[in-house]
């Protein structure tokens, strides 16, 4: 951890930013709307159990809840999925992964945080390993309260996304990328000032055209200063026979 | 059975000096030793009286009296009984003998400890991190290292102002006592 | 055990006769929420009206997701124990465990059966819920896991007090109450919830969750130097204080309250004498400011002034009036309640802090008012209601015709006077059953036998004794009768006092809740006594002020005017105890502090 | 037939192969869920998943092959397509044959071999590694009920097996003049299709669903398009061989849906073989039967 | 888009390279990774690693008051959280010496054996799943929460019941929850045929999980291996019955063993302690009625309770193996020192990584599955 620690900052609403434009061809908005309504049908769910929330995915997800019976189905890579559950508490640990998870994940992309710890640090808020508060770190789309939340909670908050997204309510993934400073700060402070991903979020959003004030500061500044050839995320794992003295 | 245990517990002591034993109940069985004399012990009570499974290896960080108690809990599968060892040691430099060689499983209670306590143990295979590999604290099981002023320190936390509190505030009442406060 | 038929090699299309599930209706439940169980942890929901504000759910909540709450327009009375405070339950931490269901004393916080909350992230306020009758979306769900007997967490009965058997006690004036052994303190003290309520209703506030922690952790100096924060007649009050705490007890809203009153009195038998003085002395200031203040009367509340006062370096004197130090402590509580020893090590707490009292020492017969005006600094009056009331019914002035506060500093100080064979007490207060009482010891000591009555106003539903002073007096062979208002003394030819007639009382208070007796003149009893005793009320002797300063004083209906430090309309004269606010020990230790907080405010302006 | 008429059936059989494989798709599911005793996907669920994944903003390429190799695989089978007559239109089923069609049904695994390396993904690599291997494990049976169903119809010609089989009705469907073959068949098509217990080369518990572990948006959709004609494909492939192929769509139909409904139905009762075993359990029971089978027809 | 900024690396020519295994990962249990190195399909070296759910529980519970770590101790062990509660309980009622109230000790037996069924259902169905046989986990999941749903009832919880207190129990078993107790065992009980016509005897799984992680008696007990995996390799050891707790003396059941020491022998015992724990919760639901009294012996105000002091070791058999809690008291409202000795500490490591050595690759999956190891036993 960053001896920066210091000045934590004052949470701030962050606002989607919509661009001006709008399409005025009648056809492509009867196509944009069937998009929608398919991106709220068909969500794939990314297979992660980061914590002890994930217990009650597999009763929503299996015969007596039936997930897909929404269209939702377990993907086991992040590039397949759709949506990233947030299972309830996340060590720092699991918060570096979930965050290289979340970056590789194919936008639009939805986070649901899953019960309390996701809010407030929950019945770990005293433990030094988890993160507390999960929306500084990355957009949430819809929380779930309990702990844990009962697959009929948890398949609640799915249809309230599915509803969001069919009406074109949850595009908070753009946020990530109009705010990348403010999260990457965030996480910057957590993981200490050399935390990079593998995946260049603002290329990507020069790409796709998601480029804010917002998107580059002081953060991305202290990133592109660290910026090293990337490799996979070292695991600190070594061969069993190299033994410390 | 538990004449037996008495047969060898006596055996035991003539062979080490500085053991004092206690027992709780016909299955357990608590055992003092200095730190000098645990291995020796725990060959014995391995080698001669069949507690050959190590249940667990456990640490308590006496802070005050400047030490760690180990306490070793094995089990014998044919006489049903479980042993307590228990040594202590001077919590600096805190390094002490790994039992690897006599039970395996010691590998993961050592390295635990090593990670949560500090505590070195010699001829452990691996002494690496396990579970805090991304943590640069102290070990922070240990009692000096306070997890809550740890959490204040680096952690913010949710800022709720919802519409009723701010209607209440306007009638004058409030928030009084914050759960921090009655901590 | 082969009792399973798995080991045999099965047919490689054994697995197809799965296949028959095809035919078989899906077990998957509709997407509607199902009703949870009966006993479901969901949400909370929390009942106003039963809900005190104790914050006891906060201090068991181990996720530290409940935050207090005020909520203006709520009923809020320190005395009876009920804050404008409710829990709000922060969701981000909440564990649904329902601890704080079980703890909650009142049991008024149950979770319900309702589990489904959604929001979005701009939504998360959402997720900070004031919980209230109507639950978190104002729909009606069945409440689940609700307060049960099995449940409960509170220990809703108190340790049992030893006291002497009544064979034992009706004819002496040992102390009756044994006071708790260690062990029980310990357990008594460890079903406190340290919600603070003890605190605010107390007069003097004492911190009782403190102290009552202290000997929970087995630390009675500790307890006892949280006892001398605010009170110094701790050996007096842990014996006969009122115990506004107990009534405002959070605890005592479905069971027994803590006995905080015996749990002081552990604290302050369980550390010598010579301990507590030095604790007591603590914090005294080592300097001498020079100023002198006078204070006319060593009762509580004259004494606890000039401990706070001496505290601050002043040179106290206490003028007495009597030869031994108390005032009614000592001359209107028998010594079965309150041993004179105990008092003694009290007020020698205050004396060893270097307070001069001056015994015999009559105000206006000895020393003029004036003469304190002129040679003090600030003085003080705190003389208590020395004289008794009387009930001004026919044959009300014969000579057996007594008042009780008298009658009762007459057996303090051992004066001879006959024990009446019968007797009547008039009145149904903790004074009446103290005269009886000790009258009825007497008795048992002269004659072997027990004939007392006492005839009270009230009823047994609204009877102004504590409860068990009644039973004990009981016990004693006291005869109580309720609802009987005095009609006459009645006296026979030879002028001697035969009894006393009483009507029985129909209503106390008129509908403007002014004292205004109405009797059901049908039902007139007699009951024979040689003494009458009146215990109605007392009232004080202002005489000492002598005329001229009387005329100079402000009074208001008969009482002295002050204001809210005790100060009367003269600058050095301060008025503290009985005199000035209503009779009992904790209100005149109350009131001395305030006295002493204001004249050292006094002083230091004066400066 | 006219060039225009054959362009128009060329667009128009990848269409309904398109279109009745989304059905199968969606049979697949309802019938897992059956058997799980559970209700299944909505009705158009596999058109909502195609839309979705090609209406995904973030469209990562890992590079030309990558997309090469999906284009292969979707094209493969459309090309297959052409190549199979459905009752109405027959495309290039006189030109081409069974024989051709084979070796089309197998650019698919290649092209995705091809993109899967592109993306340096050891999962995909072990994956696709064993797709191949498991490829070479279903062709042998398969490639030897085509040379027996070849011989017995005496041509390769698809149109032809269809016309011959239904010149003699019922009696002369190739199951019942080779059953064993059928039965091999069968098979075999269980490796085809890629279900259990021959569906290790995905085992998403050991390598992250293989091959399509990298692939998101609208490569994923490709492969989703894939899996719709694959399904058809096996489905009209096994239909024309031994089924007597497709006169009418009402009769073409429920056949080449419950030929592939065997094949799911029973990947939902069996764990899956390890690589190795799926190879001795293709080239021993299946080519065994196919082998007798041969004998049978070659006598 | 391209995908990352990265360089497709370069391998050395070579057959051996690695793979890591989780922590996203369907072929792991939980929140946990395992890094092997490879050479084609056998597994040259194995390395765990965990920690990715690590909450400090020790510390924390340093931290709260005795009574308040009752919440805490359940979600150590998230697919079998009774016997957390269950153990730690004991450990306290050692130190302060409470007697349990008899009937709240056989509805401890009865709620751990109800944990004991819902964690083999979801253990061989998640294990099933790693074999590809999603149906076998579907069942076992949707089976499971039938059971969970009478834990809801019970408790109050689906899943995280806290319902042991020390002392005893929080609440009285609800009115007709004993008969409908014994349906659901006549359901789970029909329900066994089927499967193992679909899994248990399936020829597939069995080649496919015969031979896979063997593992001699003799290493089982160098590597310090309990419960259904220990009495996979023959030894007959179960804490229920050799280290009596509660009331487990006074029931008739039986210790399944297996020969085996393989995946498939771990699954054919937890097969068979279906059998045994469906044996002893009809015993119970027999005897429970008789039973009278309080649920509950009177325990101190929580806020204000001061454990006497000492240290106490107590053991439970969890559905995992044995489970310990090692409880040191200084006299204080709070614990002193709490350690959890997790069963999976040893299977989800040493004995992962032993087992995994010399293995397939598509085993390994099976091996972590087989062993039931649980990650945040292991982290706490």
């Amino acid at each position: 951890m960053s001896n920066e620690l210091e000045n934590i900052p004052i949470r701030q609403e962050l606002e989607v930013l919509q661009s001006g434009q709008k399409r005025t061809n009648p056809l492509a908005n009867v196509f944009d709307g069937l998009v929608k309504f398919c991106r709220s049908r068909s969500m794939f769910m990314l297979h992660y159990c980061t914590g002890c929330g994930a217990i009650e995915l597999p009763p929503a997800m299996t015969s007596r809840f039936d997930m897909e019976r929404l269209g939702i189905q377990p993907m086991v890579t992040p590039r397949q999925a759709d949506i990233l559950l947030i299972t309830g508490y996340v060590s720092i640990k699991t918060l570096k992964r979930i965050i290289l998870t979340y970056e590789q994940m194919g936008s639009p992309k939805y986070v649901i945080g899953i019960c309390s710890c996701t809010v407030n640090g929950g019945m770990y808020w005293q433990s030094y390993a988890t993160a507390k508060v999960l929306r500084d770190y990355l957009p949430v789309d819809v929380y779930i309260a309990g702990c844990m939340p009962r697959p009929e909670a948890v398949i609640s908050g799915l249809r309230e996304l599915m509803e969001d997204i069919s009406s074109g309510r949850a595009e908070s993934w753009k946020k990530y990328y109009q705010h990348y400073d403010y999260y990457l700060g965030n996480q910057q402070k957590l993981f200490g000032e050399d935390w990079q991903t593998p995946t260049d979020i603002i290329a990507e959003a020069r790409h796709y055209d998601l480029m804010t004030e917002h998107t580059l500061g002081e953060h991305t500044a202290l990133l592109e200063k660290h910026q090293k050839p990337l490799e996979a995320l070292e695991m600190r794992l070594s061969v069993k026979d190299k033994q410390k003295v | 059975m538990s004449k037996e245990l008495n047969i060898w517990l006596d055996n035991l002591l003539s062979d080490i000096e500085s053991v004092q034993f206690q027992r709780r109940n016909s299955r357990r069985v608590r055992v003092d030793v200095g730190s000098e004399a645990l291995p020796a012990l725990l060959e014995l009570l391995q080698g001669r009286a069949s507690y050959v499974h190590l249940s667990a290896i456990t640490c308590v960080d006496w802070i005050e009296d400047g030490q760690f108690e180990l306490v070793y809990h094995v089990w014998s599968y044919e006489t049903r009984s479980l042993v307590s060892v228990h040594t202590r040691i001077p919590r600096d430099p805190g390094v002490y003998l790994s039992i690897y060689d006599l039970y395996q499983p010691a590998a993961f209670f050592e390295r635990d400890i090593h990670e949560m306590y500090g505590l070195y143990f010699e001829g452990s295979p691996d002494m690496e991190k396990f579970i805090l590999t991304e943590w640069n604290g102290p070990p922070p099981m240990r009692k000096d290292f306070d997890g809550e002023a740890f959490v204040n320190e680096h952690f913010h936390w949710e800022q709720y102002h919802p519409q009723w509190l701010k209607d209440l505030e306007e009638e004058g009442g409030g928030i009084t006592v914050r759960p921090e406060d009655v901590r | 055990m082969p009792d399973i038929p798995y080991k045999d090699k099965g047919s490689i299309l054994g697995p197809l006769k799965t296949l028959g599930f095809f035919a078989r209706r899906p077990v998957t439940e509709p997407f509607e929420p199902r009703p949870a169980a009966d006993s479901y942890r969901g949400f909370h929901v929390n009942d106003w009206e039963k809900c005190i504000g104790c914050s006891t759910c906060q201090k068991v909540c181990d996720n530290a997701a409940i935050t207090m709450v005020k909520i203006p327009g709520l009923p809020e009375d320190p005395v009876l124990g009920v804050r404008n405070e409710r829990p709000a339950i922060d969701y981000g931490r909440c564990c649904w465990c329902g601890l704080c269901v079980d703890i909650c004393p009142t049991g008024s916080i149950s979770l319900t059966t309702e589990y489904v909350h959604v929001c979005r992230e701009n939504e998360l306020d959402s997720y900070f819920v004031l919980p209230d009758p109507n639950g978190i979306h104002g729909k009606h769900f069945d409440k689940g896991w609700d307060k049960t007997a099995d449940a409960d967490l509170v220990d809703l009965h108190q340790q049992p007090m030893g006291e002497v058997e009544p064979q034992q006690r009706d004819d002496n004036f040992d102390e009756i109450v044994h006071g708790f052994t260690s062990q029980q303190a310990i357990i008594e003290a460890s079903r406190c919830v340290q919600c603070g309520m003890c605190h605010e209703s107390c007069p003097t506030h004492m911190n009782a969750p403190e102290y009552i922690r202290a000997i929970w952790e087995g630390n009675a100096e500790e307890a006892v130097r949280q006892i001398y924060r605010s009170n110094p007649f701790s050996h007096v009050c842990g014996r006969v204080c009122t115990r506004r705490c107990e009534t405002a007890c959070s605890i005592g809203r479905r069971g027994d309250p803590v006995a905080i009153r015996w749990l002081k009195r552990y604290a302050m038998d369980a550390v010598s004498d010579e301990r507590i003085r030095e604790i007591a002395a603590e914090g005294k200031v080592d300097y001498i400011s020079g100023k002198k203040i006078a204070i006319i009367g060593a009762g509580p509340a004259g004494l606890t002034a000039a401990y706070d006062l001496v505290k601050k370096g002043h040179d106290v004197t206490v003028f007495e009036a009597l030869d031994k130090p108390g005032g009614m402590t000592r001359y209107g509580i028998p010594e079965y309640r309150l041993p004179y020893d105990r008092l003694d090590a009290d007020v020698e707490v205050i004396t060893s802090l270097g307070v001069t009292i001056q015994y015999n020492t009559r105000i206006g017969r000895d020393i003029g008012m004036d003469v304190l005006e002129r040679d003090y600094d600030a003085v003080v009056v705190a003389i208590g209601l020395q004289q008794g009331r009387s009930t001004r019914i026919p044959g009300s002035d014969h000579k057996q015709v007594r008042k009780a506060v008298k009658l009762l500093r007459k057996i303090t100080q051992g004066k001879p006077f006959k024990v009446p064979r019968t007797a009547v007490v008039i009145g149904g207060g903790n004074v009446a059953m103290d005269i009886a009482r000790s009258l009825a010891r007497l008795q048992k000591q002269q004659y072997g036998e027990v004939r007392m009555t006492v005839a009270a106003l009230e009823d047994f539903d609204h009877f102004l004794a504590d409860p068990e002073e009644v039973t004990e007096a009981r016990e004693e062979g006291v005869v109580i009768l309720d609802s009987r208002g005095p009609k006459q003394c009645l006296v026979d030819e030879n002028g001697k006092l035969i009894g006393l007639a009483t009507l029985g009382v129909v209503s106390i208070f008129d509908q403007d809740g002014r004292f205004a007796p109405r009797y059901d003149d049908s039902d007139e009893q007699v009951h024979q006594a040689d003494m009458v005793i009146e215990s109605i009320g007392q009232m004080t002797d202002v005489s000492l002020f002598g005329d001229e300063l009387t005329e100079r004083l402000e009074w208001n209906r008969g009482r002295l005017r002050v204001d809210e430090n005790g100060r009367t309309s003269e600058p050095w004269l301060w008025s503290a105890g009985d005199m000035v606010f209503g009779p009992d020990v904790v209100h005149a230790v109350a009131d001395g502090h305030r006295v002493a907080a204001g004249i050292e405010e006094y002083l230091g302006v004066k400066q | 037939m006219s060039p225009g008429e054959l362009i128009i059936e060329l667009f128009l059989m990848p269409l309904v192969a398109f279109v009745v494989g989304l059905g199968m798709v969606l049979m697949y599911r309802r019938i897992g869920a059956r058997i799980q005793r559970r209700v299944g996907p909505p009705f158009f669920q596999p058109i909502y998943d195609i839309i979705k994944l090609y209406g995904k903003h973030t469209q990562i390429s890992h590079g030309l092959i990558h997309e090469i190799g999906i284009i292969m695989a979707v094209g493969g089978y459309v090309a297959a397509e052409t190549l199979l007559p459905v009752p109405g239109m027959s495309g290039l089923a006189d030109k081409g044959g069974v024989v051709t069609l084979a070796y089309v049904m197998m650019i698919p695994s290649l092209g995705l071999a091809l993109g899967v390396g592109q993306c340096a993904n050891p999962n995909g690599s072990i994956g696709i590694s064993r797709a191949l291997t498991a490829m070479l494990a279903y062709d042998i049976p398969f490639i030897l009920v085509i040379f027996g169903a070849a011989y017995v119809y005496g041509t390769t010609n698809l149109a032809d097996i269809i016309a011959i089989q239904q010149q003699q009705g019922p009696g002369g469907w190739g199951i019942v003049q080779m059953p064993l073959l059928a039965l091999a068949a069968l098979l075999s098509l269980q490796g085809i299709m890629g279900k259990q217990p021959f569906e290790i080369y995905i085992a998403p518990a050991e390598i992250a669903t293989g091959p399509m572990v990298e692939m998101s948006g609208k490569f994923m959709g490709g492969l989703f398009v894939m899996q719709c004609f694959q399904l058809y494909t096996v489905g009209v492939l096994y239909t024309t061989l031994f089924l007597g192929g497709g006169e009418y769509w009402l009769t073409f139909l429920p056949k080449i849906f419950s030929v592939v409904a065997i094949p799911m139905m029973i990947a939902f009762v069996f764990p899956r073989y390890r690589t190795e075993d799926v190879i001795r359990l293709l080239w021993k029971w299946p080519v065994l039967i196919a082998l007798t089978g041969l004998a049978v027809v070659l006598r | 888009m391209r995908p990352e900024n990265y360089q497709a690396k370069n391998h050395p020519p070579s057959h051996e390279f690695e793979l890591n295994f989780g922590p996203n990962h369907p072929g792991i249990e939980g929140n946990y990774a395992f890094k092997v190195k490879l050479n084609g399909d056998t597994v040259l070296s194995a390395r765990a690693d965990g920690g990715y759910l690590h909450r400090g529980f020790e510390k924390l519970m340093e931290g709260r008051l005795w009574i308040q770590n009752i919440a805490l101790v359940p979600r150590i062990c998230v697919p079998d959280p009774v016997p957390m509660e269950v153990c730690y309980s004991l450990a306290i009622e050692e130190l302060g010496g409470l007697e349990v109230p008899e009937r709240a000790q056989w509805i401890r037996v009865m709620q751990l054996e109800m944990s004991r069924l819902a964690a083999h259902l979801f253990a061989f169905g998640g294990h099933a799943a790693t074999t590809g046989m999603y149906t076998t986990m579907f069942w076992g999941v949707a089976d499971r929460d039938l059971i969970l749903d009478r834990f809801e009832e019970l408790t109050g919880g689906r899943v995280y019941s806290i319902y042991n207190i020390p002392g005893g129990v929080r609440r009285e078993v609800p009115d007709g929850f004993l008969e409908r107790m014994s349906s659901l065992l006549d359901y789970l009980e029909s329900r066994l045929p089927d499967y193992d016509n679909l899994f248990f005897r399936n020829q597939v799984f069995i080649k496919r999980a015969r031979d896979v992680g063997a593992m001699t008696q003799e290493q089982a007990l160098k590597w310090g291996v309990t419960g259904p995996n220990l009495r996979a390799t023959g030894l007959a050891f179960d804490v229920r019955r050799d280290d009596p707790y509660l009331v487990y003396d006074q029931l008739d059941f039986e210790i399944p063993t297996e020969p085996g020491g393989d995946a498939l022998s771990r699954n054919l015992v937890r097969r068979s302690e279906l059998k045994q724990s469906i044996r002893i919760l009809r015993q119970v639901i027999e005897r429970l009625p008789s039973i009278r009294g309080p649920i509950r012996c009177p325990i101190p105000n929580p806020l204000a309770w001061n454990v006497p002091a000492g240290e106490s070791y107590t053991r439970v058999e969890s559905s995992k193996g044995e489970l310990a809690y090692y409880v040191v008291s200084t006299g204080g409202d709070k614990p002193y020192r709490v350690h959890v000795r997790g069963p999976s500490s040893m299977h989800a490591v040493q004995v992962l990584e032993n087992l995994a050595v010399g293995s397939r690759l598509e085993d390994v999956a099976q091996i972590m599955f087989s062993l039931d190891a649980c990650p945040p036993e292991v982290d706490r």
